[in-house]
C-alpha cells in the first residue's frame, strides 16, 4: 500500500440539494476499475492533488460495476471545491477503506435502515446491495429530513415511497420543515410520511427481533435516541449497526485523529469501523 | 484568465508589502495567474478596477487609511487582512490613550489637522475574507495562499501554536530550558518558531492562538519564573492590545 | 492658480504625497506631506524593560529594521555602561553592511532602474532587461541572508540584543557570506555604470552629515569638520500638513544618506568603492541630490567589499558567541546608526529597574525632510511651465525617489 | 571465533568499533544543543554525550519525520518523494527501543506505512545502557530493560562494555569487526549485573500501573480532570516530543506554480481542530476532553503490548506547565478512594 492515490474521472454530477451533489466516477486504469471491490459502509478518501484529501463514504452500491459514486455535502474548504469540478475532470481515489457492513451475516434478515441527513448516502449503498441482491426478507428505510429540499437521493426516496412495497421495501419519511411539497407528500402516503424526527417512524411498526438488524448513520445526536428505540423493543445490542465519522488523514489507522476510547478501549474509527455494533459503543467511551 | 490584484498599505512599516518583494523568483511564479493592478510600494502602475483579490497590509491610523480600506473592499472580491496590524492592531494599537493626548505628548500640541485615530486593526472595520497575521506573515504562507485561490480554492488556515512548529524544528525550548518568557504556547504558528529559532522567546508577534490560548496558565507560569505582573501583561498585549484575557 | 497635487508617491516605502502651490504661474513653495499614519514608537517603549525593547523598535521599518535593532541596542548599552568586545561589534557591522547591501539592491534595481530604463515598474522592465532585474534580485536575497543569519529574520528579527546576540553564525553560514560577497562584486560594479548615467535632479546639497565611523559611531560630523551630539547643532520644527516634523543643522538645511557618506567619509572605502568614487568624484561633488543614487551604487560595493572583510575576520579569529552579562542601572546613552538612508538615532533614559524612561528616535528622513521639500521647490521651479505635466510630475517622483525616503520612519522624530 | 550473544568490547576498541558503524550507513548519536540532547549525525566519539539523558525529540523522528514529504506533484500526478538512505542509530535507550516497538505495531500493521517500513529496514539500532535522572520511570513499566528491537545493545563495564547481539545484522557487525571483540568473563558478568542493579535502584519515581487502565476509565469524571485543565496550555509540546504518540497532520504545499508536495507533520490531539468534524460537530471540545484523552490514549492497555507510554519522562521534562505524568495518574488514582 502507498498513499498514491489513483485517477478517476467524473462521468456525471448531479446536483441533488443545494448542499450535495452526487459524483458518478470510474477509474482512468481499467484494470484498477476491475479490481476495485468494495462493501456497502466502507468508503474512499478523495484526493484533490496539490490542496488535500477528505474521506467520503461510498453510496453506490458494488452490485452495479464499473462506476461507484460518492454524495458530497458542502461543508469547507475540500469539499466546496469538489462541488466547483465538471463532468471530465479528474481526481484522485484511494480506498476503499472501513469494515463496512457484514452484508453477507445479515443475509435471510430484515434490515432497518435509519437514516437522518447525510447518513442517507452510506445506507443508500445497503439499500440498494439489498434490493439488488434479494437476499434480504424486509428492508424498512426510516429516514429524517429537515425539509422536503433537502431529502437526498429524492427521486428514488420517492419512487420506493411508491413502488417500494411491491419490492418488499418498506420506507418512511419524517420531515421537520413544513412546506407544500411535504404536505402533498403526507396527504399521499400517510401515515408513511409524516412531521417529525426519524424516532416518530417506528410508531405503529414491529419487528421479529430475532431476525432483524438495525443499521444507523445520520448526526450525532440522532445515535441515543434511535439506539433507545432499538431497545425498547428488545433488539439485542449485537444487531445494532451504526456507521460513524471522525476526523481523519490516512483512513487507515495511522494518523491517529479518529482515535476514541478510553484507556481500557481505544479503537480507530477508520480501520475497526467506520461501522461498528451497539456493543462496541457500551464498551468504548466516547464512541457515539 | 488572469486575476486581478491590488496591493493596499495603510500605516504600518511597510514590510508586509515588501515580504511580497521577498518572493524572489516565488513572485515571478505568481504572476503566471495574476496581474499587479495596483501595489505601490513596487510599482508606479495604477488602474482603477475591480480587483479580484485585493491585499491590505497596516493598520488604520488616519482617516485616509479608512478610506482606502473602503475603497479595497467596495472594489474587491476577496480581501485579504495581511499581517499583524491589519489583523490584531500590532503595536501601534497597544499605545494607550486617546489620539489627541497621544498628539500632545509626541508633537507638542492636540490640533489634528492630519485626522490621525486611534490605530485599529482592519478586522474591525470591514469584513475579511481572510486573515492571515504575522510581524511579518510568513512568505511562503501568502505564496500558498494566492495560488490556492488563484487555482480557485480557499486557502488552508493554521490553528496551531508556535511550540508546535518550534518542537517540529527540533528547537531547544527556551522556556523550560532557559526561564526566558516565551509566548510560544499561546501565539497562533506558522512562522515556524523564528524567534525561538534565534535562542530568544516568541514576542506573541502573530497573536494570540484562536479560541483555545491558555493565557492564564501562561501568566502564572511566567509569574513563577519571576517575571513581575506588569511585565507578563505588557507583553500580552504588545501585538494584539487587550486580545488574551482571562 | 491651479496647485499641483502629487496623491502618493509610487515606489517608495510608506505612505506620502506632495503638494505645488502655483502663483502668478510661478511655482510658489512646495509641500511634503507624510501622511503615514502616527505609530507613536516612543510612547509605546516608554516604562518597559529594555531588554524587550530593540524588538518593539525593530518594528518602526521592515526595509532598515536591522538598523534600528542596532540603534537601539547601541543606545541602551550606552546607557548602561555596557562595552562589549570587538566580535560582537563585527558581527553587528556585518548585520549592516547586510541591510546596505538588501536595502540599496532594492531601491537601485527594483525602485529607480524602471525610471532610467522607462518602465512603471521593475515586473514590466523584467520583460526586456530581465537580466538587471535579476542581478538586482540576486544581491538583494544576498542581503537579506546576512539580514537572516545575524537578525534573525529577512524582516523584524530579534537576534540582536543588548549584550550580544540570541544565536551566534557558524561557520559555514560566514562561510556563505565571505563568498557570495565575493561573487556579487562583478554585477554591483555593472550598476555602478547604470547609475551614474543619471541626470541631475533636485537641489544641489551644501551641508551634510553622518556618523563618524562609516557604519555606526559615537558622534555625527558635519562637513565643516564639528564633531557633536545630535542635541548640540540640530533643531526640529513641527509642520500642520505632514506627521513628520523638520530638521535644521546650525539653522541650514542638511542632507543625510550615501550622498554625504561618501563625500564624507570616501577615506574609509574599500579599494573597489573608493576608486569608483574617485572616478565620478566631480558628478558628486556637484551635491545634486540625484546622485544619491550613484553613491547608494557605490556603497553597494562598499557592502560587498567589506563584508567579505568582516566575515574573513571573524572566520579567521574564530567566535566565541559570548554575551556580555547586563546588570540593570540608571543611565542615558545615545545610538548612532547609519540606517542604508543615512543617520539614525536612538536616544534613551534607563531607570535603575531597567525600564526605559525616556526614548527619542530620530529617522534618516525626517532629518531629510527639509531637503526633500527643498529639491521638490527647485525642480518644480525648473520644470513648470516648461515641461509636459506627465514629465513634470515623473521629474518630481523621481526626485522624491533620490533620496530613498523611508516614510514609515519618518513619522517618529518626537522629543518627549 | 566468537559466536556467543554476548560479546565483550575492551574500552580500547571502542572508538575503532564505533568508527567501523560508518561502514553500515549514515551514524546519528545524541549530543548536546544547549541544555538539550538531540540526535545529530556525528563523525566523531568526541561529539558524543554518551551519558546523555534523553533526547528532545525521540528516534521515532527517523521514521516518521516531524516533516514529511510523502508524495510530489508532477504535472498532475504524484510521485513518491521519500528517498531513504541506511542509518545507524547509536545510543539508543532502552524506553526508545521499546518506543519503536510500538510504532512498530502502528505502521507495520496492515496495512504497512510505506516510508516507515522502508525506513526501518534501512536502520541499525545500537543502544546503550543509561542512569535514570529525576524524570525516568520506565521502570515500573517494565521499559527499561530492552530484549528485543535493537541489533546490537552496549551495556557499560568499567573497562569496556558489554554487548548483547540481538538480531541477525548485529552478529554482522560484530562479526566484520571480530577483533575488536573479546569473550566475556565471569567477573564482566558480574559488573554487568552489579551496575544494572544500582541502576534499578536509582529510580526517583515510579508509575502504580495496578489496575491503572480501569481505574482511569471509571475516573472519567474525576475533579483532577479539571484541575489540569486549567493548568495545561494546550500547546502539544508532550505530544511532540512523545516516543509513541503518532498523530499526523496532512498538508499540501505549492513549491512553484505547477509543482506540489504533499508533507505529513506531527500532529498534536490537543490542537483544538483535532476531534472536529464536518458539521461543525467536536468530540473532544474542551481542553479537559483533550487532557483526558492523552492520558487514556497513553495509558490504554494492550494486553499484548502493554501500556502506549515508556515512561522516558520527556513529556514531564518539556511541559511548560510543569505537569507531570506520574502525579496526574496518582491523584486520578487517589481521587477515586
Ligand atoms: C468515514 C467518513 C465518511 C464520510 N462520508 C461522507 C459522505 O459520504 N459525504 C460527505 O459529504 N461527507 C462525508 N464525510 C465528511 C467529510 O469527510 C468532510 O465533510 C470533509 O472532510 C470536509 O472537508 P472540507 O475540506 O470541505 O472541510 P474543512 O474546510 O476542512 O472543514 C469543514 C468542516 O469539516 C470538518 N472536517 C475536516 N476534515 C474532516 C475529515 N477528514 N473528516 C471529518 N470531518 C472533517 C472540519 O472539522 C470542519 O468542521 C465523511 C467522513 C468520514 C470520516
Ligand atoms: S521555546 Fe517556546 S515555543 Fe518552543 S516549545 Fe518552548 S514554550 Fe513552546
Ligand atoms: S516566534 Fe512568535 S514573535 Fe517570533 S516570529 Fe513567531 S509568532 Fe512572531
Ligand atoms: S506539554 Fe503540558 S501544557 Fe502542553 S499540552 Fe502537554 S500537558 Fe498541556
Amino acid at each position: 500500500m502507498t498513499f498514491q492515490t489513483h485517477d478517476a474521472r467524473i462521468l456525471e454530477v448531479k446536483e441533488l440539494t443545494s448542499r450535495e451533489k452526487l459524483f458518478t466516477l470510474r477509474f482512468v486504469d481499467p484494470e484498477i476499475n476491475r479490481k476495485f471491490k468494495y462493501k456497502p459502509g466502507q468508503f474512499v478518501v478523495v484526493d484533490i492533488r496539490g490542496f488535500g484529501e477528505f474521506p467520503i463514504s461510498l453510496c453506490s452500491t458494488p452490485t452495479r460495476e464499473g462506476y461507484f459514486q460518492l454524495c458530497v455535502r458542502r461543508v469547507g474548504r475540500m469539499t466546496k471545491h469538489m462541488h466547483t469540478l465538471k463532468e471530465g475532470d479528474i481526481v484522485g481515489i484511494r480506498g476503499p477503506y472501513g469494515n463496512g457492513f457484514p452484508m453477507e451475516k445479515m443475509e435471510g434478515s430484515t434490515l432497518i435502515l435509519v437514516a437522518g441527513g447525510l447518513g442517507m448516502a452510506p445506507l443508500r449503498s445497503v439499500l440498494w446491495y439489498a434490493l439488488d441482491s434479494g437476499k434480504y426478507e424486509k428492508i424498512y428505510l426510516f429516514y429524517g429530513t429537515k425539509a422536503y429540499e433537502d431529502i437526498l437521493f429524492r427521486d428514488e426516496v420517492i419512487h420506493l415511497l411508491k413502488h417500494g412495497e411491491d419490492m418488499n421495501c418498506h420506507v418512511k419519511l419524517a420531515y421537520e420543515v413544513e412546506s407544500p411539497s411535504c404536505i402533498y407528500l403526507e396527504k399521499g402516503y400517510s401515515p408513511r410520511v409524516c412531521k417529525g424526527v426519524v424516532t416518530d417512524l417506528f410508531r405503529g411498526e414491529s419487528f421479529d427481533v430475532e431476525n432483524t438488524y438495525a443499521l444507523i448513520c445520520g448526526p450525532p445526536v440522532m445515535y441515543k435516541f434511535v439506539i433507545k428505540e432499538l431497545l425498547d423493543r428488545k433488539l439485542s445490542p449485537g444487531r445494532i449497526y451504526m456507521t460513524l465519522e471522525r476526523r481523519m488523514r490516512c483512513g487507515v489507522g495511522k494518523c491517529g485523529h479518529c482515535i476514541v476510547g478510553t484507556s481500557t478501549s481505544i479503537k480507530y474509527v477508520c480501520k475497526d469501523g467506520p461501522v461498528f455494533t451497539y456493543w462496541d459503543a457500551l464498551s468504548t467511551r466516547g464512541l457515539i | 484568465m488572469m486575476l486581478k490584484l491590488g496591493v493596499f498599505e495603510l500605516t504600518g512599516c511597510g514590510g508586509c508589502a515588501l515580504n511580497i518583494l521577498f518572493l524572489y523568483e516565488k513572485l515571478f511564479d505568481l504572476l503566471e495567474f495574476y496581474e499587479i493592478k495596483e501595489f505601490h510600494m513596487a510599482s508606479s502602475f495604477r488602474e482603477h478596477d475591480t480587483l479580484d483579490v485585493a491585499i491590505v497590509t497596516g493598520s488604520v491610523s488616519t482617516q485616509r487609511d479608512l478610506n482606502l480600506l473602503h475603497y479595497a473592499r467596495n472594489h474587491s472580491n476577496y480581501l485579504i487582512a495581511l499581517g499583524t496590524c491589519a489583523t490584531h492592531g500590532d503595536v501601534q494599537a497597544s499605545v494607550e490613550g486617546k489620539i489627541r493626548d497621544k498628539l500632545e505628548k509626541v508633537y507638542g500640541t492636540k490640533a489634528n489637522p492630519m485626522r490621525a485615530l486611534d490605530s485599529t486593526p482592519i478586522v474591525q472595520h470591514v469584513a475579511v475574507d481572510y486573515a492571515l497575521p504575522g510581524c511579518p506573515y510568513d512568505k511562503d504562507e501568502i505564496y500558498q495562499v494566492l495560488i490556492s485561490l488563484a487555482k480557485g480554492i480557499e486557502p488552508p488556515t493554521k490553528d496551531y501554536p508556535v511550540c508546535i512548529e518550534c518542537k517540529l524544528n527540533e528547537y531547544e525550548c527556551v522556556l523550560v530550558k532557559k526561564e526566558i518568557p516565551c509566548l510560544g504556547p499561546i501565539t497562533l504558528g506558522g512562522c515556524n518558531a523564528a524567534c525561538i529559532k534565534s535562542g530568544v522567546g516568541c514576542i506573541g508577534c502573530r497573536g494570540p492562538l484562536p479560541k483555545e490560548a491558555n493565557p492564564a496558565s501562561e501568566f502564572e507560569i511566567l509569574k513563577e519564573l519571576g517575571y513581575d505582573e506588569e511585565y507578563i501583561r505588557r507583553k500580552f498585549k504588545t501585538f494584539a492590545r487587550g486580545e488574551l484575557r482571562w | 492658480m491651479v496647485n499641483i497635487e502629487i496623491e502618493a508617491f509610487t515606489r517608495v516605502e510608506g505612505n506620502g504625497g506632495a503638494e505645488i502651490i502655483i502663483e502668478n504661474g510661478e511655482v510658489k513653495d512646495v509641500k511634503l506631506k507624510i501622511f503615514e499614519g502616527p505609530r507613536f514608537f516612543e510612547l509605546l517603549t516608554l516604562g518597559r524593560h529594555y531588554w524587550d525593547v530593540p524588538d518593539l523598535e525593530a518594528r518602526i521599518c521592515a526595509i532598515c529594521y536591522l538598523s534600528h535593532s542596532v540603534a537601539s541596542v547601541l543606545g541602551i548599552e550606552r546607557a548602561l555602561g555596557v562595552n562589549v568586545p570587538e566580535e560582537i561589534m563585527l558581527l553587528r557591522e556585518l548585520g549592516l553592511l547586510g541591510e546596505l547591501i538588501e536595502s540599496h539592491a532594492l531601491h537601485l534595481y527594483l525602485l529607480v532602474a524602471p525610471d532610467l530604463f522607462g518602465y512603471a515598474d521593475a515586473i514590466r522592465m523584467a520583460s526586456k532587461h530581465g537580466e538587471v532585474v535579476k542581478e538586482g534580485i540576486t544581491i538583494k536575497a544576498f542581503g537579506n541572508y546576512i539580514r537572516e543569519i545575524l537578525g534573525g529574520r529577512e524582516i523584524h528579527g530579534i537576534n540582536i540584543k543588548p549584550g550580544g546576540f540570541g544565536r551566534y553564525p557558524t561557520v559555514e553560514e560566514l562561510e556563505r557570506i565571505e563568498r557570495q560577497s565575493e561573487a556579487l562584486l562583478r554585477p554591483a560594479r555593472r550598476a555602478v555604470n547604470i547609475f551614474a548615467e543619471q541626470e541631475p535632479l533636485g537641489a544641489t546639497v551644501q551641508h551634510y552629515i553622518a556618523t563618524n565611523g562609516y557604519l555606526y559611531g559615537d558622534k555625527l560630523i558635519a562637513e565643516d569638520g564639528e564633531k557633536f551630539d545630535y542635541l548640540e547643532h540640530i533643531e526640529e520644527k513641527t509642520l500642520p500638513y505632514s506627521f513628520a516634523k523638520q530638521s535644521r543643522y546650525k539653522g541650514n538645511i542638511f542632507m543625510v544618506g550615501a550622498l554625504p557618506r561618501v563625500m564624507l567619509k570616501h577615506d574609509m572605502l574599500t579599494p573597489m568603492a573608493k576608486h569608483f568614487y574617485e572616478e565620478h568624484k566631480e558628478k558628486l561633488a556637484s551635491g545634486y541630490i540625484s546622485f544619491n543614487n550613484l553613491a547608494q551604487a557605490i556603497e553597494l560595493l562598499y557592502a560587498l567589499e567589506k563584508a567579505k572583510e568582516v566575515a574573513k575576520t571573524l572566520l579567521d579569529k574564530g567566535i566565541e558567541g559570548e554575551n556580555v552579562p547586563i546588570e540593570p542601572q540608571e543611565g542615558e546613552g545615545i545610538g548612532y546608526v547609519e540606517a542604508p538612508r543615512g543617520v539614525l538615532v536612538h536616544h534613551y533614559r534607563i531607570d535603575e529597574r531597567g525600564n526605559i524612561a525616556y526614548s527619542n528616535i530620530t529617522t534618516p528622513t525626517a532629518f531629510n525632510h527639509a531637503i526633500m521639500e527643498l529639491s521638490l521647490y527647485e525642480e518644480a521651479k525648473k520644470r513648470y511651465g516648461s515641461s509636459d505635466e506627465t514629465t513634470f510630475l515623473q521629474k518630481l517622483e523621481e526626485t522624491v525617489r533620490a533620496f530613498d525616503p523611508c516614510i514609515s520612519c519618518s513619522v517618529h522624530v518626537v522629543r518627549l | 571465533m566468537i559466536v556467543l550473544r554476548y560479546v565483550k568490547l575492551p574500552q580500547e576498541n571502542f572508538e575503532e568499533f564505533f568508527n567501523s558503524l560508518k561502514r553500515w550507513g549514515k551514524l546519528y548519536a545524541p549530543v548536546k544543543k544547549g541544555d538539550i540532547y538531540s540526535f545529530q549525525n556525528v563523525e566523531t566519539l568526541s561529539e558524543i554525550a554518551l551519558d546523555y539523558t534523553r533526547t528532545m525529540l525521540p528516534p521515532k523522528k527517523f521514521f516518521v519525520r516531524p516533516k514529511d514529504e510523502m508524495l510530489k506533484l508532477k504535472e498532475g500526478h504524484w510521485e513518491e518523494a521519500n528517498g531513504t538512505e541506511p542509518i545507524v542509530l547509536f545510543g539508543v535507550h532502552s524506553c526508545d527501543i521499546h518506543g519503536l516497538e510500538i510504532l512498530d505495531k502502528v505502521y507495520l500493521s496492515d496495512p504497512v506505512d510505506p516510508y516507515y517500513k522502508k525506513r526501518r529496514e534501512n536502520s541499525i539500532i545500537i543502544g546503550i545502557s543509561c542512569m535514570p535522572d529525576e524524570y525516568c520511570f520506565c521502570k515500573s513499566l517494565g521499559t527499561d530493560f530492552a530484549m528485543h528491537g535493537f541489533d546490537l545493545f552496549l551495556h557499560e563495564l568499567p573497562d569496556g562494555w558489554l554487548v548483547r547481539v540481538g538480531s541477525v545484522k548485529g552478529h554482522e557487525i560484530a562479526w566484520g569487526s571480530e577483533e575488536l571483540f573479546e569473550n566475556v568473563t565471569e567477573e564482566d558478568f558480574h559488573h554487568f549485573r552489579e551496575f544494572e542493579e544500582k541502576r534499578t535502584n536509582s529510580f526517583k519515581r515510579s508509575l502504580n500501573k495496578e489496575g491503572l487502565a480501569d481505574i482511569l476509565d471509571l475516573a472519567f469524571d474525576s475533579p483532577v480532570w479539571k484541575k489540569y485543565e486549567r493548568i495545561c496550555l494546550g500547546c502539544g509540546n508532550c505530544n511532540m516530543v512523545c516516543p509513541t504518540c503518532r498523530c499526523y497532520e496532512v498538508c499540501d504545499l505549492w513549491i512553484n506554480a505547477y509543482e506540489a508536495v504533499r508533507v505529513r507533520r506531527y500532529d498534536s490531539c490537543f490542537m483544538e481542530t483535532h476531534g472536529l468534524v464536518a458539521g461543525g460537530h467536536n468530540f473532544r471540545p474542551t481542553r479537559l476532553d483533550r487532557f483526558r484523552h492523552r492520558y487514556y490514549c497513553k495509558n490504554y492497555f494492550d494486553p499484548e503490548s502493554g501500556f502506549n507510554c515508556v515512561g522516558c519522562g520527556r513529556c514531564d521534562e518539556f511541559c511548560p506547565a510543569k505537569i507531570e505524568h506520574v502525579k496526574v495518574l496518582d491523584k486520578v488514582r487517589e481521587g477515586l478512594q
